[in-house]
């Protein structure tokens, strides 16, 4: 199980990347901070880095309004 | 160039070492990573890179082949074997150094260029051309493309073709259009463009303008990849606040809307905005987002058939559609325009229409009181029927203009049955129409906008994101905290005739990478470069603190000064109940998993209980909830529980004078 | 004119032919650009004017035609379909023309070809020395068709490819046809035009976006001309190549960037997109099928550079003509970021033939085997524009592989005025000077590479003895310091500092190591410009060194220019055995520098002279000799 | 300068009140000086800044409410007369050196609230009221009729003059007001009007569009004070429009003169540069290629053909009408061999130097012709009629060397043949 923000809980599955779990929460916005385990992620390995089981994610959004 | 996101890594070596590089990526920034410092003179790290100095030549090894490249804008697309050492490359390196000592022998950023690359010899390349000058332009480019890339005003150009090449304004004369941003002289390596700085008389116009332009390299380097404000402005969020279901739909009652992809910025930047204009609303503002619709032929009122340039769509403009259920940009277009010419708020036009549609379409208007419009959602000549009485001042658009509060009252006599009803559906606080946020589903947010003093406008607190999607603020406390600190910080840029959407509408390519997420989210460079700003204005240094004093002293005189009006108690702060849950059953069941299961998750029974029960069970839950964040905000701002600045507090910030303590000594 | 369908170019053609065949005497006039400036229109209008008063225009007719390539004995006319051809006609030599040949069948003697070297005369077009090596196909309608007709053009097999390309409705096949015909750019580069088209066509349909077709006809290359005269001759080739260039890559907008220095091909190059236009050869559902394509015209302003694909791509997009980084290819992201396919005219005129004959056909021509790869060889023929110091100067087509003698002496007819062939300069300033040694090698891509020179757009300019090379590496070098767009610092610098140098060996002040200096700045300068202008601005320079080393050590050490060319270094003298006295010299000098009485030795006094050249010109006994 | 229609409604205007004022220099981004207007009395008058103001309420909104302060009573509602309107820009604002700094901070009672509104514009109306020598604006009061409330930097004069004909509505009164006071069509963008429109007189969501000059579109453009209701205050008190007009001081910009500069630079203007007639026939000549910026080489050759030379009238016209940037226009014009920026003779002698034409013997041609027309390569002769220059390939190539004269080329030119082409050119110029 994953647990993103501390609070939504996400099915695990093999080979799970940190772009799938922004595609699960529909998580699109282009100013985000992502962190694994409290590695932060570059954008660029978004669909590259792979997720452990029982991972801790945070996905933060920099956006403070029009 | 694609999103970042969307490209992959591809390992290169250079000089042997390993580097994993961005795909589409230019060479030199893997080079720079392998810790290689080639010489450069026309590469600028927030600039196109142009390669026309040819200093940056590298052997590169592709496909088996062998040749020699520019690194500043070869596009890394395959593995790569780089070799910035060879001996041909150190000569041309020499040579080419050699040719600006000849032609530039006393500029000292030739120099040093000469002494990294060997070249001693400043007779070699002597000829006519040669310029003792040691402020001389060396044609780097640099100025002409700032012109165009910070600033997109695209006044700085060349001048004749070969050896006659020279950067200057037409004929050599001042353009009356340059803004004075400066941005040339801030990116010329030899200082060769002067410009003096504007008319404030600033302490240190260079620190205004060193910080100022950092922003500027952002903008110019980053925003395709952000929010593309130089392409669509705030209108770039429409698409994000239905994908996170954000967006007023049909008067706040949902948050998305399968129409929106019909109005959203990709259809704006398609179809709408002209493209490639600087829209900067004062000079030198890199950001430029004030995008405009040219030549737009308006289809109703008293200028139909004219072509017409429209401000806008901004945001909130649209959004205000897909609340008075209309998602034809058309229509959005022509109401902005309507908006505008007639001195209109859009925001509180749409919120009000949407509440009007919703009573339309509840029953409790009918024709005779539109007089004769038919006004459910998405009835877009009707509404825009009502703009223009509202112009001429007659019939149904002469109430439709008193606002929502009006409205409310009159219609709730009207129809004594569903006056709790109309109540709870009336999107304003204080008289105010609410700004175009769906808040129910953040207390942070409800909070934000029915404590803001002057009434329900966000700028004063944007809190959704961190509440709702970020879980940043997931306590009382931290909902308290936020409440103090955003309505400060926001409001700060006011007292500076500053725009807010530059603070944080982009943000430094390392910010989320330097900062942890807590401090990310304030983008504290953007902070810094305020402080240095204010300091080279006014001399003054600046800290969090400080500014936010400097703000808190504004923010409880206009707390003070709305008490004095009769205005600013506790019973005005309540939020209507569609901004804080779901008024109706359909709303409930539009998200009936999450609204179960927060029933359950805070101990209340909700087995066998009918929806409507269930609604009822909601809504008192969620007042109680923000009756607690409203005391923990109210005391974390040193103000008394019915929201009336105390007098240490006042003492504290150095404002208790005899006239504001006179307005609430009797009320502490 | 209606739109016409895929028969109409069957009966157009045929009716076309039957006029021609009604003519007992089609008499040819050459009206391109050098026959025009010495008379060619006026004569053809004066043949027709006598024809009509004699009563013989029902069966005889004078046409204007294109550009013939003999240039050296214009105005010309060819009656055919007999083919005698009759040089350096006069319009006093109208009348006698159809009195004697029209009327009489009596061939006018005096104004038939009189071979240089053999001093053989000869009736017939075909046996002139000058055509008889020559291979037609881009100028395979030369001297035979109207240029401002386009039912000529019909008549003599026009469009005839592209109502196949239409009727095949395979656009793959015919991309393949062109990469196994071997045909390589004609414009100078020599990269296989198939290979181009094929990424083209893949990066437009990868990406969805539409792609553009493009002909290069500002051939800035100076002392080349066969684009002009293609465009003049025949510019409905140029238009059906590009035609079915954009039927195979799937284009629906082309473009022809012509030079400002062309006002005549660009008269006739509008007049033929007026007519294909009218015949719904351009435009909407060409042929009734639904490819759609249409032609615009740009007009170069005079940049040279703007010769580089991405210059000209900048130029048709109004900006100034400065290349770009070519490691994002134009067939990728060329005009307006589209995927662009660039060819050159003669590349572009090559195309109807090879589709009507075949790919084989084509490649059976020239040298090398491109079956296997298209970079394996030079296939089909060259236009060449032979001009300098040679006895008949003109447009030469020839096969590939034709080597520099038989071009120079054969074709060419040698080196007038009995002076000796000292040098060939072959690929304009991206190119180099070839010696005698090398006449033997065969003309094609590779070969003039390896030789340091390069094959350009196909100028060749042929140098007796009274050439300095230093001169000529000058000239080239003064010339690319103009036309460099000075972007880039190797090019801009480089180039300037090298013409200094150069000025300095000329004007007698070279000295030790200015060779080597050359020679270093060289390799820079290729190696390190951005585009080819700059890349090989160096070649005349390092093939002068190359292969005249000792003029440049003469320049610099003992101050000589024996090709007497350099002015500081040379000295005007008047030979006392040749001279007469007859003061002819001494009038028109400028600085009254040569003294001398009626009938006495003339002397030019060496302080005054000032070495313009207009005595040597002046003196009908060659006693004025520069040493 | 301004068209009859603007031209009617200024001499319609009533001048009620005027106040010539000091001009002052901002230091530290202050002017330490308010400006009050009192529409009651048609009084204005300027307060002064206390360092105490400065020090706890920064500028801005911290100004603004403090000035309402003074101004109002518990009782005071959004249409009682001293319901001020504030307008403070902030003492950062007007800054160009940093992005966003352009924004001015607006206040009043509110309509719908009955509280205090504030609302936060950008716009050019700020910037040049400060710059006027001000901190805040604050109006109080009602005018009797509607009225405009005219800022004049480069008069240092305020006046309030009745407006009855100009439009309410505010994409109108943005084009009128500039129309009406701009010296020319470039002091237009030095005019920033504020206005409400029609709706504002009748509702209480009423707004104040700030406009700004978009030169590029020759169009106002509006920024919104949007919420609260603060246009039907504006309009309440029969304000019509709040105009500010600067001396926009251009900005002392220089670059080193570069060694090559002179051969980019107009020896002398022509006379009849930028003349009406001139500007109508470049208009003609863009639309022939249907302004498209693609084609602006070609327009600039015909512009070339007709007036000899590339004048500034026609950068600016053909910017204004292709959107191309003049930098780019001015560097084809310098680019591209066949443009000059000064006029060409009458006719163009042009001597071949392609490399055959250099074999068989072109410059001394070159030199012969600049002998007999005592003219450098490049250059124009004094009487305008001659101007010699030196090409790069005519591609007549075989009958090399090659002149032409204007149109007529010449091929096998020998050094003593030069008198006699330009006699014969000189005959043909008689005889038609």
């Amino acid at each position: 199980m994953i647990l993103v923000n501390d609070r939504d809980q996400l099915e695990w599955h093999e080979g799970m990347t940190v772009q799938d779990i922004l595609d699960e929460m529909n998580y699109t916005y282009s100013m985000i901070v992502v962190g694994l385990n409290e590695q932060i992620i570059h954008e660029v390995d978004y669909h590259t880095t792979l997720v452990e089981d029982n991972s801790k994610v945070t996905v933060f959004h920099l956006a403070h309004g029009g | 160039m694609a999103l970042l996101n969307k490209s992959k890594r591809i390992d290169i070596s250079v000089n042997g070492v390993k580097i994993s590089a961005i795909e589409n990526s230019n060479l030199i920034d893997s080079i720079k990573e392998a810790g290689i410092d080639l010489p450069t003179l026309c590469y600028h790290k927030d600039l196109t890179p142009n390669g026309s100095c040819r200093l940056c030549m590298v052997e590169v090894e592709e496909r088996g082949k062998k040749k020699l490249v520019t690194a500043c804008n070869y596009p890394v697309r395959a593995e790569l074997n780089v070799n910035t050492e060879t001996e041909k490359v150190k000569r041309h390196r020499k040579n080419l150094a050699e040719m600006y000592l000849g032609r530039w022998p006393n500029v000292p950023v030739i120099q040093e260029i000469a002494e990294k690359c060997g070249a001693v010899d400043k007779e070699k390349y002597k000829s006519d051309l040669t310029d003792e000058n040691p402020k001389a332009c060396i044609l780097c480019t640099h100025c002409v493309r700032a012109c165009d890339e910070f600033i997109q005003e695209k006044i700085l150009g060349f001048a004749g073709r070969g050896y006659k090449r020279n950067v200057n304004m037409p004929f050599q004369k001042v353009d009356p259009h340059c803004v004075g941003c400066s941005s040339c002289a801030f990116v010329c390596p030899t200082g060769a463009i002067s410009i003096d700085d504007n008319l404030n008389h600033p302490v240190n116009p260079e620190m205004i303008r060193d910080h100022g332009m950092k922003v500027n390299a952002e903008m110019a380097t980053l925003d395709p990849y952000q929010c593309r404000m130089r392409e669509v402005g705030t209108a770039n969020i429409v698409e994000v606040m239905d994908a996170y279901d954000l967006l007023p739909v049909m008067n706040y009652k949902y948050g998305q809307h399968k129409d929106t992809p019909k109005m959203d910025s990709k259809v704006m930047k398609a179809k709408y905005f002209t493209q490639g204009h600087p829209d900067q609303c004062w000079h030198g503002c890199s950001m430029a987002c004030a995008k405009a619709v040219e030549h737009f032929e308006l289809k109703t009122g008293p200028y139909k058939g004219d072509k017409v340039i429209v401000d806008g769509p901004e945001y909130e403009t649209a959004a205000g559609g897909s609340n008075m259920g209309c998602f034809d940009l058309d229509f959005i277009v022509e109401y902005n325009f309507y908006c505008d010419t007639y001195g209109l708020d859009t925001i509180s036009y749409a919120t009000c229409m949407a509440f009007v549609m919703e009573c339309y379409e509840n029953g409790i208007i009918t024709k005779e009181d539109t007089g004769g419009l038919h006004l459910p959602f998405g009835a877009t000549n009707d509404a825009l029927e009502v703009l223009h009485q509202m112009a001429r001042g007659e019939g149904f658009g002469l109430e439709f203009g008193q606002g929502i509060k009006y409205l409310k009252e009159k219609w709730a006599k009207k129809c004594p049955e569903k006056a709790q009803f109309i109540r709870d559906i009336g999107m304003e606080a204080k008289g105010l129409e609410y700004s175009e946020y769906v808040s129910k589903e953040s207390l942070a947010q409800q909070a934000g906008y029915t404590l803001a003093i002057k009434g329900p406008q966000h700028d004063e607190a944007w809190l959704i994101f961190m509440d709702m999607v970020n879980n940043q603020i997931p306590t009382f406390e931290d909902k308290a905290e936020a409440l103090y600190y955003f309505p400060l910080f926001r409001t700060w840029f006011g007292l500076y005739g500053l725009c807010k959407i530059v603070w944080n509408d982009v943000a430094p390519k390392d910010n989320s990478m330097k900062y942890p997420p807590q401090q990310a989210a304030k983008i504290p460079d953007h902070v810094y470069n305020y402080w240095k700003f204010v300091e080279g204005m006014t001399g003054r240094e600046l800290n969090e603190q400080k500014m936010l004093d400097e703000s808190a002293r504004v923010h409880n005189l206009q707390k003070i000064m709305s008490i004095m009006l009769g205005k600013g108690e506790r019973k005005d702060d309540i939020p209507p109940y569609r901004a804080m849950g779901p008024v109706t059953v359909e709303e409930y069941e539009s998200r009936v998993l999450r609204y179960d299961k927060q029933l359950k998750d805070n101990g209340i029974d909700i087995e066998g209980k009918t929806s409507e029960e269930k609604v009822q069970l909601m809504k008192d839950f969620r007042y109680e909830q923000y009756r607690k964040v409203t005391d923990a905000a109210f005391t974390r701002r040193g103000w008394t529980l019915e929201g009336v600045p105390k007098i240490e507090r006042l003492k504290e910030l150095g404002i208790d004078l005899p006239e504001l303590v006179e307005i609430v000594k009797d009320k502490q | 004119m209606k739109r016409i369908s895929k028969e109409d170019i069957v009966n157009i053609s045929k009716r076309q032919n039957d006029e021609f065949n009604k003519y007992k005497n089609m008499l040819m006039v050459c009206t391109g650009t050098g026959c025009v400036s010495t008379g060619g229109i006026s004569i053809r209008d004066k043949f027709n004017e006598v024809l009509k008063n004699k009563g013989l225009d029902s069966e005889n007719i004078a046409i204007g035609t294109g550009c013939n390539g003999f240039c050296a004995v214009g105005p010309i006319v060819v009656v055919q379909p007999e083919g005698v051809f009759y040089q350096r006609v006069s319009l006093d030599d109208v009348e006698e023309i159809v009195e004697s040949h029209v009327k009489n069948g009596k061939i006018v003697e005096r104004l038939l070809h009189k071979n240089p070297v053999s001093g053989a005369i000869n009736e017939k077009i075909d046996n002139i020395g000058f055509f008889t090596k020559q291979q037609l196909i881009a100028l395979r309608n030369k001297g035979l068709i109207d240029p401002e007709n386009i039912d000529h053009y019909i008549a003599r097999d026009g469009y005839k490819a592209l109502k196949k390309v239409l009727e095949e409705n395979n656009p793959e096949k015919v991309v393949n046809d062109i990469i196994a015909s071997g045909i390589r750019g004609r414009g100078g580069g020599g990269f296989p035009a198939g290979v181009k088209w094929e990424s083209g066509r893949k990066a437009a349909i990868k990406r969805n976006e539409e792609i553009f077709v493009v002909c290069n006809a500002d051939e800035g290359d100076p002392g080349a001309y066969m684009d002009r005269s293609i465009i003049e001759t025949d510019p409905h080739a140029v238009i059906e190549g590009m035609l079915i260039g954009a039927y195979a890559v799937g284009s629906r907008e082309g473009y022809i960037y012509i030079r400002k220095e062309y006002p005549l091909a660009l008269d006739r190059l509008n007049v033929a997109i007026k007519q294909a236009r009218e015949y719904g050869l351009l435009g909407e559902n060409i042929l009734g099928t639904d490819f759609s394509f249409d032609i615009h015209v740009h007009r170069g302003a005079g940049a040279f550079v703007c010769g580089e694909s991405s210059a000209l791509m900048q130029s048709m997009s109004g900006k100034a003509g400065e290349p770009r980084a070519k490691y994002v290819r134009s067939v990728e992201y060329g005009f307006r970021d589209k995927p662009t396919v660039l060819n050159n005219v003669e590349t572009w005129a090559n195309i109807p033939a090879i589709i009507d004959k075949g790919a084989e056909w084509f490649a059976s021509i020239g040298t090398g085997d491109v079956s296997k790869n298209p970079w394996g060889g030079s296939s089909g023929t060259k236009v060449f524009s032979l001009v300098g110091d040679i006895t008949n100067t003109g447009l030469v087509e020839v096969p590939m592989g034709i080597t520099l003698r038989e071009i120079i002496f054969e074709v060419g007819g040698g080196i007038p005025n009995g002076k000796k062939f000292k040098a060939i300069q072959t690929g304009g300033p991206s190119g180099g000077c070839i010696p005698e040694s090398l006449l033997d090698m065969k003309v094609d891509f590779d070969s003039l590479s390896e030789a340091g020179s390069m094959m350009g757009s196909g100028g060749m300019i042929v140098m007796d003895e009274n050439t300095c090379m230093v001169d000529i590496a000058r000239y080239f070098t003064n010339f690319l310091v103009e036309e460099s767009c000075g972007k880039c610092t190797p090019c801009r610098e480089g180039l300037y500092a090298m013409k200094q140098t150069l000025d300095r060996i000329c004007n007698g002040e070279g000295k030790e190591g200015d060779i080597e200096f050359l020679e270093e700045m060289s390799e820079t300068i290729i190696d390190t410009s951005l585009c080819q202008l700059g890349g090989s601005a160096p070649n005349p320079v390092l093939s002068t060194i190359r292969y005249f080393r000792h003029e440049y050590e003469q320049h610099i050490k003992e101050k000589k220019c024996v090709g007497g060319i350099c002015k500081s270094l040379i000295q005007y003298k008047i030979n006392e055995e040749k001279c007469i006295g007859c003061t002819a010299c001494a009038r028109p000098c400028p600085v009254n520098a040569i003294t001398g009485s009626v009938k006495k030795l003339h002397i030019i006094d060496q302080d005054i002279c000032i070495k313009c050249g207009i005595c040597r010109e002046a003196c009908k006994f060659d006693a004025v000799e520069v040493f | 300068m301004p068209n009859e229609h603007a031209m009617k409604m200024l001499s319609a205007h009533k001048l009620i009140a005027e106040f010539t004022y000091e001009p002052v220099e901002l230091v530290k981004g202050y002017a330490d000086r308010i400006l009050r207007i009192d529409l009651d009395k048609n009084e204005i008058k300027t307060l002064p800044v206390t360092q105490q103001m400065k020090d706890l309420w920064i500028g801005g909104k911290g100004f603004d409410l403090w000035l309402t302060f003074q101004e109002i009573n518990k009782n005071t509602k959004w249409d009682s007369n001293n319901n001020p309107i504030c307008f403070s820009p902030g003492p950062l604002c007007g800054t160009a050196t940093f992005p966003g700094a352009g924004k001015t901070l607006v206040t009043a009672i509110s309509p719908l609230t009955g509280t205090i509104i504030d609302s936060n514009v950008g716009g050019y109306f700020g910037p040049y009221f400060k710059f006027a020598g001000f901190d805040s604006l604050v109006v109080v009061g009602k005018a009797k009729e509607d009225v405009i409330i005219f800022i004049d930097k480069t008069h240092n004069r305020i006046t309030i003059e009745t407006a009855p004909l100009e439009s309410v509505d505010a994409h109108l009164i943005s084009e009128e007001i500039p129309e009406m006071y701009a010296d020319n069509e470039l002091d237009k963008r030095n005019i920033a009007v504020v206005s409400a429109g029609r709706g504002a007189e009748h509702t209480k969501m009423g707004l104040l569009n700030f406009s700004f000059w978009d030169w590029r579109r020759d169009l106002p453009r509006l920024k919104q004070a949007g919420r609260g209701g603060i246009g039907t205050v504006f309009r309440d008190k029969k304000i019509k429009a709040i105009v500010a007009r600067n001396a926009q001081v251009d900005p002392s910009w220089t670059i080193e003169e570069s060694k090559t500069a002179n051969y980019t630079r107009p020896l002398e203007v022509s006379k009849d540069c930028c003349s009406h007639s001139q500007v109508d026939e470049i208009t003609k000549i863009a639309n022939k290629w249907e302004n498209n910026p693609e084609y602006v080489i070609e327009m600039m050759q015909d512009i070339q053909q007709r007036f000899r030379h590339i004048p500034e009238s026609a950068i600016d016209t053909l910017n204004k009408i292709t959107k191309t940037p003049k930098a780019h226009l001015y560097q084809i014009a310098t680019f591209y061999k066949s443009f000059s920026l000064d006029q060409k003779g009458e006719k163009t002698i042009q001597v071949c130097m392609g490399t055959a034409c250099h074999v068989k013997g072109a410059e001394k041609l070159l030199d012969n012709f600049e002998r007999i027309l005592k003219v450098k390569s490049g250059g124009t002769t004094v009487d305008k009629k001659y101007t010699l220059e030196a090409v790069a390939c005519l591609g007549a190539c075989s009958i090399a060397p090659v002149v032409k004269i204007g149109e007529e080329v010449f091929g096998n030119v020998q050094v003593k043949d030069c008198e006699k082409l330009l006699a014969k050119s000189e005959a043909k110029v008689e005889g038609k």
